[in-house]
């Protein structure tokens, strides 16, 4: 059961310089996959340059960020198949584009249009998660309803490391362990839960070790190490599947910008300390790589920037739009049937409406 | 596995007098049988039927599978009962008690109340919270809390409180059914009295009744209160005054068609309710009634509640809950001079 | 480190403006240079100073010991506070927003309101539980709601929601100074509001007051709806109707004799609440208004609340808050040819 | 770290046939300490079926049963100093009375006069919760404050093993390690949650395993023999006391009788389970220990009886007198000072039994 811990150093493939070493025991992804996760990476990047721009620009509300944390972005969807399901957190926009969600859709609950935006079962995304930890629970049930089916959906549900201190991470682990469920926690340990730094969350050695504690595998993979991170990950999905059950994955990476824009990080963390993780950046490490192995020509970087430019563009577009928006929609999905409290209620708004003559404009 | 789809009741009549505990046990039974998606689960369901023996067999019947016991973690449980839903699923889960509800709360009223809301109508709710409730059982404390209010005040919830055996079966069918997330609060101490169920009957979410005829003066119950307020009623004929009882069944959509019209016909009302009355349910009826039978009324309404203190210890509970005194003290000061 | 006692405040006023943010800093930062039992805790209290700053400089003040962060769990703070209660202490805990309490909601529940009544005033709670509150600040989901019905429903919590500095300064020096548990929820879109505060003046819980005097009718309103109110009070004095307003300040004890005396003086009243309304706070003052000032009440007491949904995105609040026009809309329907 | 494990089977001094083997890491307990152990065993056994028959007589409304628990009972006292404080469970009375608690207080919950019976601070006994894992933020708290206050106090929390589910149980050991508190964690694992067996609460090798998740000791005990708890939790309440911070323990013992006398345990095992665990008997295991030892006199077995009889007797004699109840009670305590609305209230209630002459009977 000893096996169930996992090892004292995180899994790593690609080192901080771009050199790779294999692991004795997890695979090592084929080329094509990390070219095709840097393309990745590379958008995931733009998208939280252009969401930060488009904050200061006041055409979103909020943005947290996951600059730095791009790799754990990209290896949580790319371990995925179509009909799996992702369980996002608020910091996830990139994961969740790059399940598939339109830009203007994933970014729409930022913008203070309506509290989600894109359809769950369109792309097979959970709403993105505020309460923390309380999407791992739903990830559970999801995943038991699919083995009740016989399905072979495999759910893959994310938080951070803040996140692992509440109640329900823990019973969110209990119920996958005890009902055997095909469900991958992945943790982004990014050294913060807005100011509080990880000592605060946990004594213990890692967060991984946590896992034996409900009889699954707990492992460590170097966050900004896309490689290792789509192995490690891979292999849980894998289990998974295959009737394994759960597993929990720790990765160690660095929230590089403050917890979002209303957020500060000079009152809490050192300069010198971010200016350390940037030496460790995901993509920069992912890139010498390949450019070392002769995967990564000079026409598909700029195809990449390419895709990321019109991704940005189309992240602009959709924000500098202002949308239609019916106040009556307040009232509309609160139930499948209006109460007639409701229907009273709408009335209500919908007379003063007329009466200043907003209806039109709203 | 089919997925859920309203469908009618079966026509043919089947009435068969039983507990409320049995009825909910029918009511049970009868969903999964009628749609392999509804399931049920929580703590000490399975093989021990439930502490209140309420879904005994239902293991046995429809297998593991369908009717299971989960770790012991009641936010476990509802949040597991939400991803459920997002996967096409019907979860009927067992609270075992009122107030061990609460460490549920925050993926109750965040999560099961706005899901739907969330997601425009996308990704609904049907669950149902079976919370077995309120006192009059001689129970410790945690084991008797009318925690209606809570979820009355969280909007997306629908809630009901049954008080008959009838209304049990009636409005749990409805609840399985109901595409919205539905608090059902049991009456604990109306598990055992027994009634008359036509397994036929439908009994919409959203409609109170008036039980019993009367017309100088209206009290207003739901669940556990229901039994008071006949029971007053039927002290009150004896003095000669009529009083006409209004059983609300749902507290969310609340009806006040039928309430507004019962308070209008007599010009006086009391309300009935177990739960601590400030900032509660009967708040909410006692305003409403006030502002919208406003002309109509010959006398303040009045609110016959439990006090405004934790649930009393069972030697004490007598004197804490309402009884038929108590409403007819209130009924008394209904300025019957006017 | 000594143990708690009750002591009159310092005599000396002490006169400055400030924001609201600033009065609850400095009442935070007085009552622990008064008294070490005082501790604060919760999530990024510390280094941060909250995410409002509303805790800024205490740990480099007081030190680690008295200001620190937890483990982002608010349940592991809301009992870890209960423990440090029956050990000595006086925490004082910080919930980040109103919707993040609902994790700790069993504890608050359970424990914190009922341990003193269950152990017959043997063990005492003086837990301050500080929850900024309400919208009007462009939040998005779980970061707006009024959750105050939920507490002040819940029978053993003294609940408070101050509208001006002065009034966020004193009364969570009385908070602090409780031997009960105190919620004390904190209107975020006026933190930033500035006004005068008196360090020396003490503001007891549970007292009401008139803060505009007026004859025709009586707005009542608390928290984030004062402002609310005094705005629609000018409005309407321009049309010539004079409205009086009582600002609440707490909900738990309600001042009734403030309350009724305001309301019998003009005959008329409005309650103002950006809550959800159904089965909250503001249904409580209503039905209480509508029955102990039965006999002077002109109309019936009208509410403007917020709608029973969950709260609005950012785009849509405005439609959901109660305003200005709302409320001279429902002083409109006060029966004015009576 | 891996020494945070616990064992691979449960620590074990005295086996079920009563025979000793001393443990290579925890201390023999001294002859004199399991000797006055077994007189706590007999009384414990003693208020355990005293109390079961004053639940068949009606005098009690609910009794949970520590019968087969009893070794767990007495090593949670017997390892406190008078100034240590214990968080008991609503089955852990036993352990309620041998901190000190009289009787007639001890029972008084679950004679349904009040909601607790007794001064948590007379004999540092915290009330004894219901709802499950609650109590052991309460311990974390306490013994935080402690710490703050310089002061040396150990706190010792039970709680079962349906309980170690509870998003609050994870809190407080979360809590409880971060903050280095002297907290001593103690499971009586009796194999049910009610109905539910424990392979429906953790699929980890032990409860035990939990501990390393969060930078903590776990430990495993032969709940049924005394000496290994003493010496286990000893042990942890040693570490607790000279600043090493938090243990979790994990009993494992049995619930002989049913969870209350409110339940029908036929309903969910088999009274074959049963019958082998009586084999494991706490009580007869440590006495043929002594006897063969010789530390076990007839006239020392008598004197312990005859204790037993006279709790037994003064357990009778508590709850076969009908306190005097005051009403007003229900208004007296739920604020330091009654509120406006209280004293209405109760000024209600007042009219009421004035006016139907209740009050004197009350
Ligand atoms: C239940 C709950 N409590 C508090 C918050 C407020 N909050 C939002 S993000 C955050 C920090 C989360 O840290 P972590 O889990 O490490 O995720 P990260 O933001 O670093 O990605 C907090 C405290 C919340 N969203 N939910
Ligand atoms: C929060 C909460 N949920 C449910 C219950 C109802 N309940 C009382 S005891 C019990 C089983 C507890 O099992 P365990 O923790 O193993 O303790 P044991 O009774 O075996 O000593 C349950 C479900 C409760 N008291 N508290
Ligand atoms: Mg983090
Ligand atoms: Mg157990």
């Amino acid at each position: 059961m000893t096996d169930f811990l996992p090892r004292d150093t995180p899994v790593q493939l690609v080192d901080t310089t771009g050199a790779f070493s294999a692991d004795p025991v997890y695979p090592t992804p084929a080329p094509d996959a990390l070219v095709d996760g840097y393309r990745s990476l590379v958008i995931g990047r733009r998208v939280n340059d252009q969401c930060n721009a488009l904050v200061r620009q006041g055409r979103l509300a909020v943005y947290p960020s996951s600059h730095g944390q791009e790799a754990c972005q990209v290896a949580a969807v790319r371990v995925l198949d179509a009909d799996d399901w992702l369980f996002p957190t608020y910091r996830d926009t990139v994961a969740v584009m790059l399940k598939g969600v339109a830009p203007a859709e994933a970014t729409l609950m930022l913008k203070g249009d309506w509290h989600g935006g894109y359809d769950p079962h369109v792309h097979n995304v959970a709403p993105q998660a505020t309460p923390l930890a309380t999407q791992l629970l739903h990830a559970v049930g999801f995943a038991h309803a699919a083995v009740l089916k016989g399905e072979s959906t495999v759910v893959l549900a994310m938080c951070g490391d803040g996140a692992t201190s509440e109640g329900d991470f823990h019973e969110a682990l209990n119920f996958a362990a005890v009902f055997h469920l095909p469900v991958v926690f992945f943790v982004q340990n990014n050294g913060f839960a807005i100011s509080v730094p990880l000592s605060r969350q946990t004594a213990a050695e890692s967060l991984a070790h946590k896992a034996i504690g409900y009889g699954m595998p707990g492992e460590r993979v170097d966050g900004n190490d896309l490689a290792a991170l789509l192995s490690v990950l891979g292999a849980a999905v894998d289990r998974a599947r295959s009737g394994g059950g759960p597993t929990l994955v720790e990765a160690h990476t660095y929230r590089m910008q403050a917890h979002t824009n209303a957020d500060d990080d000079t009152r809490y963390r050192d300069g010198s300390e971010v200016r350390a993780w940037a030496d460790r950046d995901p993509l920069l490490r992912l890139r010498t790589h390949l450019r070392r192995e002769g995967l990564l020509t000079e026409e598909s970087e700029a195809s990449f920037t390419e895709a990321a430019d019109s991704i940005a563009a189309t992240l602009r577009d959709a924000l500098n739009t202002d949308a239609q928006l019916d106040p009556d929609d307040l009232f509309r999905f609160v139930y499948a049937t209006r109460t007639p409290q409701l229907e009273e209620q709408s009335a209500l708004l919908d007379g003063e409406l007329r009466r200043t003559g907003q209806e039109a404009q709203a | 596995m089919t997925m859920i789809q309203d469908r009618p009741m079966a026509a043919s009549a089947n009435r068969e007098t039983m507990t409320m505990a049995t009825a909910v046990n029918r009511a049970l039974g009868d969903a999964m049988a009628d749609d392999d998606t509804v399931l049920v689960f929580g703590e000490d369901v399975g093989a021990l039927g439930g502490v209140f023996r309420v879904t005994d067999g239902l293991t046995a019947r429809f297998g593991e599978r369908r009717c299971f016991d989960t770790p012991l973690a009641e936010a476990g449980i509802m949040g597991m009962a939400v991803g459920m839903a997002m996967n096409g699923m019907r979860p009927v889960v067992e609270m075992q008690f009122d107030a061990f509800a609460y460490p549920a709360f925050e993926q109750v009223v965040s999560h099961v109340a706005k899901m739907g809301n969330r997601t425009r109508g996308r990704v609904r709710m049907p669950i149902v919270i079976r919370i077995p409730y309120g006192g009059g059982i001689g129970g410790v404390e945690h084991h008797c809390d009318s925690s209606e209010s809570y979820y009355v005040h969280t909007p997306g919830l629908l809630v009901v409180a049954p008080a008959t055996p009838q209304d049990a079966y009636s409005l749990l069918r409805s609840a399985i059914r109901s595409p919205d997330p539905v608090v059902f609060l049991e009456p604990k101490k109306l598990y055992w009295a027994k009634g008359e169920v036509d397994t036929s009957l439908e009994v919409p979410i959203g409609a109170a009744h008036v039980i019993r005829a009367g017309t100088d003066a209206t009290l207003i119950a739901y669940g556990t209160s229901v039994p008071i307020a006949l029971a007053a009623a039927d002290a009150a004929e004896e003095e000669g005054r009529s009083l006409q009882v209004v059983d609300l069944r749902s507290l969310t959509p609340y009806d006040d068609a039928t309430v507004d019209a019962a308070v209008r016909s007599t010009g006086r009302a009391v309300v009935i309710a177990e739960a601590p009355g400030f900032a509660s349910v009967s708040s909410e009826i006692a305003a409403r009634v006030s502002e919208r039978c406003f002309s109509w009324l010959e006398a303040p309404v009045r609110r016959v509640t439990g006090f405004d203190i934790p649930f009393a210890p069972p030697k004490l509970e007598r004197y804490y809950l309402p009884d038929v005194d108590r409403v007819l003290d209130a009924v008394d000061t209904l300025n019957w001079d006017a």
